[in-house]
């Protein structure tokens, strides 16, 4: 159960947050910081920074042409990363077309693919929910029609995120309507500039556009673009949704973000702040709660075990601190957060207090968490069924 | 039922109808500000000696409740109830109240509510020169003057001033509020003003706190409207939406979500409703302040669970959630949250 | 919607305050102040002195012998009554078995049971609950097999408070095994000293006996015992259950408690202390909230509305202020709350800080408020199903 | 798997053996307390050095899990963990140590956990004299001697002293508990004692310090054990107890309050585990503080939830859940509410 680095992890930690700190432009960082936009060069830059060290696939077995570092190397990373106002490395490439590529790919797709996504040459997005169809697949609607070495796709995705930036969709589309849902969806890979792909934006409440509609009409996707057997979609996104909620923490994020409402807590002279101060330990404790749930589980997948649907606890624990933490930043800069302009959020405008500019636009954008990647509600669902065993 | 009672019914009634009218495309296309004066909602909560209806706090709330469920843009809350509310406490702003009422003049309000006045005013000659920076005044790109709490040179205590945005040393600078409200920085620079202009009987303390719980009921019944269409679009929706293959309404810890977004609907009603028949005096403040308070409380976990039922599409700027609760959120930066008001509300407890 | 009290209202609150304040006993002020436990005696005299004034069956009609109040005096009476440290007279007889009798019984029932629990002097108890049939009425297994002119009553009850004290228990059996539950459910009045009744006390985990199993065996009820139609229990027990939510707000015994914790606070010094006056502060606005809805819920009813199952939404945030309070008078009182005994809440010892004496015993009893009455579970699937009519 | 964890795993075993032992009356009916010595339980905690087993917080975390999962009376935190602990954080101390390890000597704890020591030492010729009440001493009933922090005259700081319960001046009023453990009041009316029976090094403020760290975790271990059983007990039950024709735990709004418990309990395992692993440093000391602090909040909430879903059940002194819930309570009223320790977690924060 005890979790001792060893010195080889220990220098191994030291070099990432060295590499980091020495590599973060200062521009971006007070970016991050400040939660402004980034822009598509930010993120693409930023992954660059990491690809050279071959650190965008950060999970990546070596066989895959990653690092092939260990589950303790992998928690270190993390936790250096999360440490440094880094950009969110975009997951949709590494941590999902990846995997499901290396893991269910055959060797041809694998050549073709993951030095693309390794090397942060190719953008990714992924084509999942649907009107209709968010964190229940079984609803799925685009169809995808054999007609010889190709298939007909016909249909629509919904909150594509950074669809509009994308060169690649993986995409779960039918491909048989007469099973059972979960025997007829199929896995493809689709290159966005094909035709018949429409993206139309979709802007969210805090007046960014990350969201997308995609339209498919008429996509002609070759068949060996099609990851594993027809039919077998279904297995590759649930073999995802594990590895998914265990990095969907965000713990060394929270942990962060928690510094730095410290620190803007201390320049706005409100220490004395008895209210505040309870607040924030009462987080940091809930916080290190998480932290050690994450710890413990780690340590049983260093021996082997698959974290399995237990992850879905650091996704509803990890979400739902992460949204306390935004709000806590709104309450604590209070009418500071009335000046909102999306000049200051495009990072065009200074502000007298740049802590307080994106205070808002965080707090409503963190909505999102406890919403995507599987809803808190479905994660709940799946405890109480899968590890609670209730009927 | 009162003759008060029946009054309020009807124009609760001519509010929805104002509502509806806009939500459906049916606005005049004038401008907005006469078609309230034309409505009588001007005049609406001042006595009947000064000119007004007399119908107080319960015809502000009426009105507010509409301003929130259709997310009007008018500025009645910053003119008639804060501006207007201490232009008709001031003995010798009768004229001022007058030009307000009949539309022809709008001045919003150069005071923030539990804040000391951000403004200080020194003699010079009979009259006084200005300095300082009022900061999110409310809609001040449509008023012609603004009403600012200074602190006057030596003498202590809070002092109102009429400051016509046309004089010399205002400056105005506006931005957008985060739900799409304006506001604006006044920043007066030796402005000066003749003795006349100051319109307080020698302190304004006690008068303005009477206008901020009146300003605190005006906002959480603004709270109480805009909530009430979150509860109700949430509560249509888990109705309509299907997950599983089946709503996600007929799921059970979803049910009793919505049974607490009602309740905590029902809280925030009730206590309105109980300030706004209140009239004046402490029990009045009470729960005025109360109201306000558990407007927020309500407000933020409606508002929450409102976007977390809809989904991604509670998220997305076209769907009307964001901006309710965007609503809700801003009114709460302005106007202070909880436990900011909770020594108020304490100093209003009797026994 | 406002509320406005006539000058007769305001004099007949003004004398039930004098009246109740001049004749509540100061030892039983103080037990009932300081969570002692009450006796028999100490129940039924206090219900002496209100049925002097014809007060103990306060709710009454006229025509049934009561005093005939309207809602706003009853409502005025409810304040008046809760802001004195008087115990909560017993309502099995006043506020179920009497109304039943008065609506559904006939004129000889009328006269043989209405004056014994209007004055005091007939002793009830609720026999509805069974083991595996609580808040859910349709698993009643208690039988009652016509016999001639009796029925022959055999099963179990369970739950009930005061079985031990009782003369007479008003109960729910199965005439009719044959057609389904909600059809075949009698209303029944038994006399507690009929042959073939056991009655075995349930300790509860604050040290307490009021709740009791009652086994019926062979118990022989006179057919004239049953109130209204054979089969139509269910409608009568239906009937009784709004006018049940609606009383159990206890705002005006949370509004008593609030200020005896404040009293406590003040006398313990520690007026000082931001977090209490912070959970004070918010604990008096959530019950000033529940007293507003109450209030509105009763001026729509003088209206000549029924309540209906609206008055859910008071059960459900009574209950939950109600323990938020016994909670936090533990928290108040914290070490000093450590002296516990058995004769300090019989009122045999003294105590230094006789108010924190009670505290744990009444925070564990406060447990059952959600409990029982149908548990909050029920109230909010009743809310659902018929206000929100979720499906 | 090291080597300690290889003993401590073992030791689990042990516990979960003698748990079930005495739940299912297998218990041997001799004194709990030389079965516990004959276990070696009295010395695992303690420094090889010292004659101890050397298995420190991490022992006692499993000995402690144990006491909450069977409810056992045994007095292991007040003697072994409290009073043993700070003797052997005494260099003065050894033969007592040595006693305590030997189940020969039962030594009560005279100080509590963040509160300043109750009894005043006076000088007294070469010795000292000690006046004072301690209240709620664990178990001092059955104990022949109290450890007392007391103020030393006017020199400050505090001492430690053994104090014979059968020395004159030394009176002891038992009482029992909520939960139905006993503790007592110590008077102490002029009790002389000899120089050598202080037994700290000047002050003993720094190791009470670290001793109150290791009640907290041994308390919030014995806080999982129970609450362990409360959620195990509730699921049980949920999948069991049939309402309305199905098992409740079938429904929706209950499944995911169980799953919250079974979150809550996982993060006080979590902390507890990482707490005890931890070794010592400042680190352990805020893993520590944490687990105790989380223990309560998850014990709250899992104990009010498992009477409630047990409904009327629950509520009963021959259901296991009030006692339980019960442990809790008084764990958190001996050694204090979570807030009482926000200071002590953020004077453990290292940047």
């Amino acid at each position: 159960m005890t979790m001792i680095f060893s010195d080889a992890d220990k220098a191994f930690a030291a070099d990432v947050r060295d590499y980091l700190a020495a590599n973060l432009p200062e521009e971006l960082a007070r970016k991050v910081r400040y939660n402004q936009r980034l822009t598509r060069d930010d993120y693409t830059g930023w992954q660059d920074v990491l690809a050279a060290r071959n650190w965008y696939a950060v999970g990546w077995p070596a066989e895959a042409g990653g690092p092939g570092l260990t589950q303790t190397q992998r928690y270190l990373f993390e936790r250096a990363y999360g440490a440094l106002p880094c950009p969110h490395p975009c997951q949709f490439g590494i941590a999902m077309a990846g995997p499901v590529i290396f893991t269910f790919g055959n060797e041809e797709q694998k050549e073709r693919f993951l030095p693309g996504i390794r090397e942060n040459r190719d953008f990714w997005c992924q084509g999942y929910s649907e009107p209709g169809a968010g964190s229940d697949l079984a609803a799925l609607k685009t169809t995808a029609v054999r007609e010889g070495d190709h298939y007909r796709v016909n249909g629509q995705k919904i909150w594509t995120t950074w669809a509009n930036w994308a060169d690649w969709m993986f995409c779960l589309v039918k491909t048989d309507l007469q099973v059972k849902p979960q025997r007829g969806i199929s896995f493809l890979l689709i290159d966005m500039r094909s035709p018949g792909i429409t993206v139309r934006p979709i802007r969210t409440i805090d007046g960014d556009h990350e969201f997308n509609e995609v339209f498919l009409n008429d996509v002609m996707v070759p068949v060996e673009n099609r990851i594993g057997e027809e039919g077998q979609g279904w297995t590759y996104a649930k073999f995802l949704l594990e590895f998914e909620r265990f990095s969907m923490s965000g713990a060394a994020r929270s942990r962060r973000v928690l510094s730095e409402i410290r620190a803007d807590a201390e320049a706005l002279g409100r220490t004395g702040d008895a209210r505040l101060a309870e607040r924030l330990t009462g987080l940091e404790i809930e916080l290190l709660a998480l932290e050690h749930m994450e710890l413990r589980l780690l340590a049983r997948s260093v021996g082997g075990e698959n974290p399995g649907p237990e992850a879905s606890k650091l996704k509803i624990r990890g979400t739902e601190i992460a949204q306390a933490l935004s709000r806590l930043r709104v309450d604590l800069h209070a009418e500071d957060c009335l000046v909102h302009s999306d000049a200051f959020l495009d990072a065009l405008e200074p502000s007298s207090n740049p802590a307080a500019g994106g205070a808002v636009a965080t707090y409503l954008n963190q909505r999102k968490l406890t919403i995507w990647g599987g809803s808190n509600e479905v994660q709940r669902m799946i405890l109480a069924k899968q590890i609670l065993e209730l009927g | 039922m009162s003759h008060l009672d029946d009054e309020i019914h009807m124009l609760a009634e001519t509010v929805d109808r104002y509502v509806a009218d806009r939500a459906g495309g049916r606005a005049s296309g004038g401008d907005a500000w006469t078609e309230l004066a034309d409505l009588g909602w001007l005049l609406l909560p001042y006595p009947e000696a000064a000119g007004g209806l007399g119908l107080g706090a319960a015809g502000v709330s009426a009105v507010m409740q509409g301003h929130g469920r259709g997310l009007l843009p008018t500025p009645y809350l910053p003119f008639i109830v804060m501006a207007g509310g201490a232009l008709a406490r001031c003995p010798r702003a009768a004229d001022a109240l007058a030009a307000v009422m009949a539309g022809e003049r709008r001045v919003a309000a150069g005071f923030a509510v539990g804040r000391p006045a951000a403004i200080t005013a020194e003699p010079d000659g009979a009259g006084w020169r200005l300095g300082g920076t009022q900061p999110h005044v409310l809609a001040v790109d449509e008023a012609d003057a603004v009403l600012v709490a200074a602190r006057p040179g030596a003498e202590g205590g809070t002092g109102l001033f009429l400051v016509g945005l046309d004089l010399p040393g205002v400056t105005v600078e506006t931005y957008p509020l985060p739900d799409g409200r304006r506001a604006g920085r006044v920043i007066l620079n030796g402005v000066a003003l003749p003795a006349a202009d100051r319109l307080d009987d020698g302190d304004a303390a006690a008068l303005l706190g009477d206008v901020e719980t009146a300003t605190l009921l005006a906002a959480a019944a603004e709270n109480l409207g805009a909530m009430q269409v979150l509860y109700e679009e949430t509560l249509a929706y888990a109705k309509l939406r299907k997950q599983f293959g089946r709503p996600i309404g007929s799921f059970q810890s979803l049910q009793f979500r919505l049974v607490d977004m009602w309740i905590k609907l029902d809280e925030v009603r009730s206590l309105v409703a109980s300030a706004a028949a209140a009239g004046d005096g402490p029990e009045a403040a009470q729960l005025a302040v109360a109201a306000w308070i558990q407007s927020l409380w309500s407000g933020r976990s409606i508002g929450e669970e409102a976007i977390q039922l809809h989904g991604a599409i509670g998220m997305t700027e076209e769907h009307a959630a964001g901006r309710y609760v965007k609503r809700i959120l801003v009114n709460e930066l302005l106007f202070g949250a909880p436990e900011r008001h909770f020594a108020r509300y304490r100093s209003t407890m009797q026994g």
